[in-house]
């Protein structure tokens, strides 16, 4: 009896299911949005000067709504309200924060002409407004206020930079002092610079002029400003051996550097009659264009060494390929690191990273500029140390150490 | 000079030569390579393979047309797949240069679908699709976190109307559908932080399957999503889109890019290993004598 | 006055933008944009300076005769077409959209794009034949590069079966985990260098640049 | 006559006949004149001109090349000219100029006569009495541009970089992971993790080690360096392979100019 119950109610059950769910569907499409009752509002709302920055800008922080995540969970996320009275003109801001964020800085315009211009010490009152997916139900908070935006005369947030910056710059000068002295400094050798006087010599035997390209960087760039000083140290050996010297160039600031820094080696080496300014010059400032006329020249010239030292894009392999097909000694270095596997590949000597700055001083033997490659080292020992802390660090959840590193922006 | 010395001192213009020769060839002649599958592409196709027919997909297209190389095959071949198997998709496009792409996509994959063709041995006919039927188009609306967290209570919250303006209560398909919860996957195609705010404001809070198709450089970043479990499947840029047309057997851009690639990559690494050959006997004879 | 006044410029002007960098105040971001404006002005001076230089040495060619001198001329007609094309019909650039010129806007598509691409794509040859030619067992870092470069190019190819799926994952190894380590130390590095040498700059150490009377 | 001279003489006809039918066949087609037949015949002569260096320098390759230059250069000048020297210094100094250039007046601005000076500064180069101005000029440049560098790699390269290495070398364990079931290297599995991140100290710290210049590289301190080199060169070649698909991308790119765009062949 009981079984058969159990089936009937089961058939019953069955036949009912589908109409079931056709009424289901039905009060989907009668109602799309289905009425949302009004949220729980965003509650201790503060707002503050945004700190670190120029002004034209508030912080506003708030408790999230009791239905945010929880309770009716309607909430999608906070819109702003901002006017220049506390009763009246409140304004809808433009951006919002997503549910489940406090925060939300309400920034504007910095210049008077500026989109949204949001002038420093003016009186602001805000109101956050917790919003639902049915845009007429809403609720807002308490009206916050009165607040002004300034501008900071420090960023708090970059005294790891400035640290940084104080340390380092002390360490330099204190070995570059040191050197002046008289204190000897070794230095490595450095086989990519070791080669640049042969191949200079190398050149003399064969009478073939030597190619330094500066590659694509601008005067701006700290890579060329290392490769001016290695040009200059190169052409004043040119200048002795009396070789011919060729830097085409891809932009008319460099150039100028490049011409003054070679007339000043051609004058030191005692040969000023042997400079013209038609040794370095410009080519074009399109990339390509600039490959382009280099492999024509490394073709038509055949010198016997190029030495690429700077920027240096995609165009690194097409330079480097054709000069190996010149049978030209290859001498580069760059600071753009994924550049470096293709003159590694295709040179005879690569200057990775840091040994391209490093090329100046050890060409020079200076020991001005020797004590600064003493100074990085020792840069380069407290970032190994510092790395060592980080990791214990962070192996034993010291955050407070972690924190200091977040660097600010 | 001895076969050695001539395999390591090659003119540089055999290289080119061979090289030229092999891209042309499988340029100009469309033949179809067979590719390995990794498990993570193939977590995809079989997903969307086994839904049954009316099962509802969406499809997020959040790229921009700077990375079409590698996204839009995986978007063509899925779209394709969809509508033969009777799918039904919602497309949404977040990023601002998206939707007009989006609605091209459609329309040439709904062309190609009007043919009969044959899928892995199956053949399906050909037929017609029509919107608001067989797909909704949604369109593009800015601040795409607020978007995808509102279309996790209502589609018809952000995007009370289709891209071509039609009220969404209007189209047939859409009846039944409210939200995610309505959906059978989610299919995000992007090149950018979109991907993200798919899996923190979408898969997270509204937990549905989520598959990704990323451009080769961001893929990698996402395979600890794929272990934890928010991810199913990750197509990474053209390699993932070719494995996906495989499985499709749906060939197009991405496996006649890939066929390229396959044999020009082999070329380089015959030289290679010839020069290497080459080399290594010379050194062995310089020793012996 | 030579010497001085430029050393001097360097090391207050270095000053005043690292100085500018911590205070975040309307008064230092106007400092620094006007400076920066003031770099970008300097610059197109700058370029006709090159183009001179560019002229100079092209007319030199054609005067002296030297081996291929007619194809400077082709350089030249280039240039003065572009720069005519480009000044006369550019007042539009302020009025409709950029330089609206039909010649000038077709040689840059029929001559400058075409060109562009196929130098770059130059690079697809290079690298074969950089590759035929350096990658040799030679010593045990050169079969290292070779191996790695080996692996990878090795990682889609679907004639090694499963065998290539592995190779795929040490693909993606390779590069997120040594190549991270790698990079990380080359960029830390370069970033001591180029502070260093900023450094130096400033303080009037290295100063190739502004050359010796 | 010799021999090459008659071989550049074919050359040439051929090169003349190919591009002369070229322009008039796809100038007949329909959707198409002459005038962008002649275009396109323009842009394949140019792409094989350059692809001909592959095979050697040759006279076609040298006039494309300095044709690119020319144009290209010039380019570049313009641009500059009409962006910077009338968008931005011309409003600032004077409404004549403007009204002739057909920008707007922006008001006048003091500011502005400052670079306009240094760049005449910079123009006194070519005069030999007065060619000392323009390191003036040259000072500007480097000296704002060395504070911005300074600041620039401390916090882009540099802070961020180091706290990147804060990474635990013992992850928290919670199983072995898929590494040995599916070969995962990904960095995904427990083990495959402190495994990852012992590789990535060890690499870095090795790599830096590599750098010291003065300090010499032997014992332990060579081992360090010789272990930083392993894994610069491991990194070098995987990079290299890894560029290899983009490359011949681009040479697809070309193709599909010449044999779609151009001839027509392959759809």
């Amino acid at each position: 009896m009981k079984f058969k119950i159990m089936i009937l109610g089961c058939l019953l059950l069955a036949l009912a299911l589908p109409a079931l769910a056709q009424d289901s569907v039905k009060t989907v499409e009668a109602s799309a949005i289905p009425a949302i009752s009004p949220p729980a509002p965003a509650t201790n709302v503060t707002a503050m000067d945004s700190p670190n920055d120029n002004g034209h800008s508030l912080t506003l922080r708030w408790t999230l709504s009791a239905d945010d995540g929880a309770g009716q969970k309607t909430v999608l996320g906070y819109k702003f309200l901002r006017s220049f009275f506390p009763d009246s003109g409140f304004v809808l801001r433009e951006g919002m924060a997503p549910s489940g964020s406090s925060e939300y800085v309400d920034m504007g315009g910095r210049k008077p002409d500026d989109r949204d211009f949001m002038p420093n010490d003016t009186d602001y009152y805000y109101i956050v407004r917790a919003i639902t997916a049915d845009s007429n139900v809403y609720s807002d908070s308490p009206v916050i206020g009165p607040v002004k935006a300034v501008g900071q005369l420090y960023n708090v947030g970059r005294t790891l930079v400035l640290v940084f910056v104080l340390c380092f710059a002390a360490i330099t000068i204190f070995f570059i002092r040191r050197a002046r002295k008289g204190a000897k400094l070794f230095v490595r050798r450095l086989a990519g610079i070791e080669a640049v006087d042969e191949a200079i010599g190398r050149a003399t035997e064969m009478g073939k002029p030597i190619l330094y390209v500066l590659g694509l960087g601008t005067a701006a760039d700290i890579a060329t400003i290392a490769s001016f000083t290695i040009l200059g140290r190169v052409a004043k050996k040119v200048a002795e051996y009396q070789t011919g010297l060729i830097v085409p160039c891809y932009d008319a600031i460099v150039m100028t550097v490049a011409q003054e820094t070679v007339r000043t080696a051609y004058l030191d080496a005692g040969r000023p009659d042997a400079y013209n300014d038609d040794m370095v010059y410009y080519v074009t400032s399109n990339q390509f264009a600039y490959v382009a006329a280099v492999n024509g020249t490394m073709l038509r010239q055949l010198p016997a060494t190029n030495i690429y030292m700077g920027t240096f894009y995609a165009e690194s392999l097409l330079l480097a390929e054709t000069g190996a097909l010149a049978g030209s000694v290859q001498i580069s270095g760059t600071d753009q690191v994924a550049q470096i596997p293709f003159f590694v590949v295709a040179c005879d000597y690569t200057l990775i990273g840091e040994e391209l700055y490093a090329a100046s001083a050890y060409l020079s033997r200076e020991p001005i500029l020797l004590g600064s490659l003493k100074a990085q080292d020792y840069g380069k020992a407290a970032i190994i140390v510092i790395s060592i802390l980080g990791i214990i660090a962070s192996q034993f959840r010291w955050n407070w150490f972690l924190e200091l590193f977040k660097a600010g922006n | 000079m001895n076969i050695f010395d001539r395999l390591m001192t090659l003119d540089r213009r055999w290289v080119f030569l061979f090289v030229a020769l092999v891209c042309v060839i499988t340029y100009a002649i469309p033949f179809t390579i067979k590719l390995n599958k990794s498990p993570e592409v193939k977590a995809v196709y079989n997903f969307i393979d086994t839904l049954k027919p009316n099962d509802v997909i969406f499809v997020a297209v959040d790229y921009d047309p700077s990375s079409l190389a590698e996204l839009h095959p995986m978007f063509y071949a899925i779209v394709e797949q969809a509508f033969r198997k009777h799918l039904k998709v919602i497309f949404s496009a977040l990023s601002q240069n998206g939707p007009a792409m989006v609605d091209q996509v459609i329309k040439a994959v709904a062309d190609s679908v009007k043919q009969d063709g044959t899928y892995n041995g199956v053949f399906y006919k050909g037929r017609q699709i029509e919107d608001g039927v067989d797909y909704t188009f949604l369109g593009y609306k800015p601040y795409p976190a607020l978007i995808i967290l509102a279309m996790g209570q209502d589609f018809r919250i952000p995007f009370p109307t289709d891209y071509y303006g039609k009220p969404l209560d209007s189209l047939p398909m859409m009846r039944n559908i409210r939200n995610y919860d309505q959906v059978k996957c989610v299919v995000e195609l992007s090149s950018g932080s979109s991907s993200d705010m798919w899996i923190t404001y979408g898969q997270s809070r509204y937990n549905f399957p989520l598959a990704l198709g990323l451009t080769g450089v961001m893929s990698a970043d996402y395979y600890p999503y794929l272990n934890s479990g928010q991810v199913f499947g990750i197509m990474g840029g053209l390699l993932g889109a070719a494995q996906y047309e495989a499985l499709a057997d749906n060939p197009g851009e991405a496996l006649d890019g890939m066929r390229i690639q396959v044999y020009a990559h082999l070329v380089i690494i015959i030289f290679i290993i010839m020069g290497n050959i080459g080399f290594i006997l010379a050194r062995r004879k310089a020793r012996k004598g | 006055m030579k010497r001085q006044v430029p050393l001097m410029l360097v090391f207050t002007l270095a000053l005043v933008m690292i100085v500018q960098y911590f205070v975040p105040n309307d008064f230092s971001l106007d400092t620094n944009e006007f400076l920066l404006k003031w770099i970008i002005i300097i610059g197109i001076f700058a370029m006709a300076l090159g183009i001179w230089s560019l002229i100079r040495v092209s007319y030199e060619k054609i005067r002296r005769r030297v081996p291929g001198w007619q194809y400077p001329i082709a350089t030249l007609l280039g240039l003065a077409a572009m720069i005519v094309f480009g000044f006369d019909y550019g007042r539009h650039f302020y009025t409709q959209e950029g330089l609206e010129n039909y010649m000038f806007i077709h040689l840059f598509q029929y001559i400058i794009i075409p060109i562009q691409a196929t130098m770059f794509s130059l690079l697809a040859f290079y690298i074969a034949s950089a590759a035929y030619r350096a990658f040799r067992a030679r010593s045990v870092l050169a079969t290292v590069l070779l191996l790695a470069a080996l692996i990878v190019m090795l990682r889609f190819n679907p004639y090694l079966g499963t065998f290539g799926v592995y190779l795929e994952k040490t693909t993606s190894w390779l590069l997120n985990v040594p190549n991270l380590a790698a990079k990380r130390a080359i960029i830390i590095g370069l970033g001591l260098g180029a502070v260093a040498t900023a450094l130096k700059v400033m303080l009037g150490i290295e100063r190739a640049y502004l050359g010796r009377d | 006559m010799n021999n090459s001279r008659i071989w550049s003489i074919v050359i040439f006809a051929a090169a003349v006949l190919i591009f002369g039918l070229s322009w008039i066949i796809i100038g007949s087609q329909a959707g198409h004149n002459l005038t962008d037949a002649f275009l396109v015949t323009v842009a394949a002569f140019l792409t094989l001109s350059i692809l001909s260096f592959l095979y050697k320098d040759n006279p076609y390759y040298k006039f494309a090349e300095h044709l690119f230059v020319g144009v290209s250069a010039a380019y570049w000048m313009s641009v500059g000219f009409w962006s910077t020297f009338v968008g931005n210094l011309l409003p600032r100094i004077s409404p004549s100029l403007c009204t002739y250039f057909g920008v707007p007046y922006k008001g006048f601005d003091i500011f502005f006569f400052i670079p306009l000076i240094l760049g005449v500064f910079l123009l006194m180069r070519l005069s030999s009495k007065m060619g000392w101005l323009s390191r003036w000029s040259l000072a500007f440049i480097v000296g704002t541009t060395a504070g911005l560098n300074l600041i620039r790699y401390l916090r882009s390269d540099f802070i961020s970089q180091v706290s990147n290495t804060f990474v635990p070398l013992v992850t928290d364990w919670r199983g072995i992971g898929p590494f040995f079931s599916d070969f995962s290297l990904s960095i995904t599995g427990q083990f495959a993790m402190s495994l990852s991140n012992w590789v990535i100290f060890v690499g870095v710290f090795c790599g830096l080690i590599y750098f010291f210049f003065s300090k010499e590289h032997k014992g332990a301190f060579g081992y360090a360096s010789r272990m930083g080199i392993w894994v610069l060169m491991i990194t070098f070649g995987a990079s290299f392979g890894y560029t290899v698909m983009g490359r011949v991308s681009l040479l697809v790119g070309r193709l599909t100019f010449l044999f779609h765009d151009w001839l027509g062949l392959v759809k």
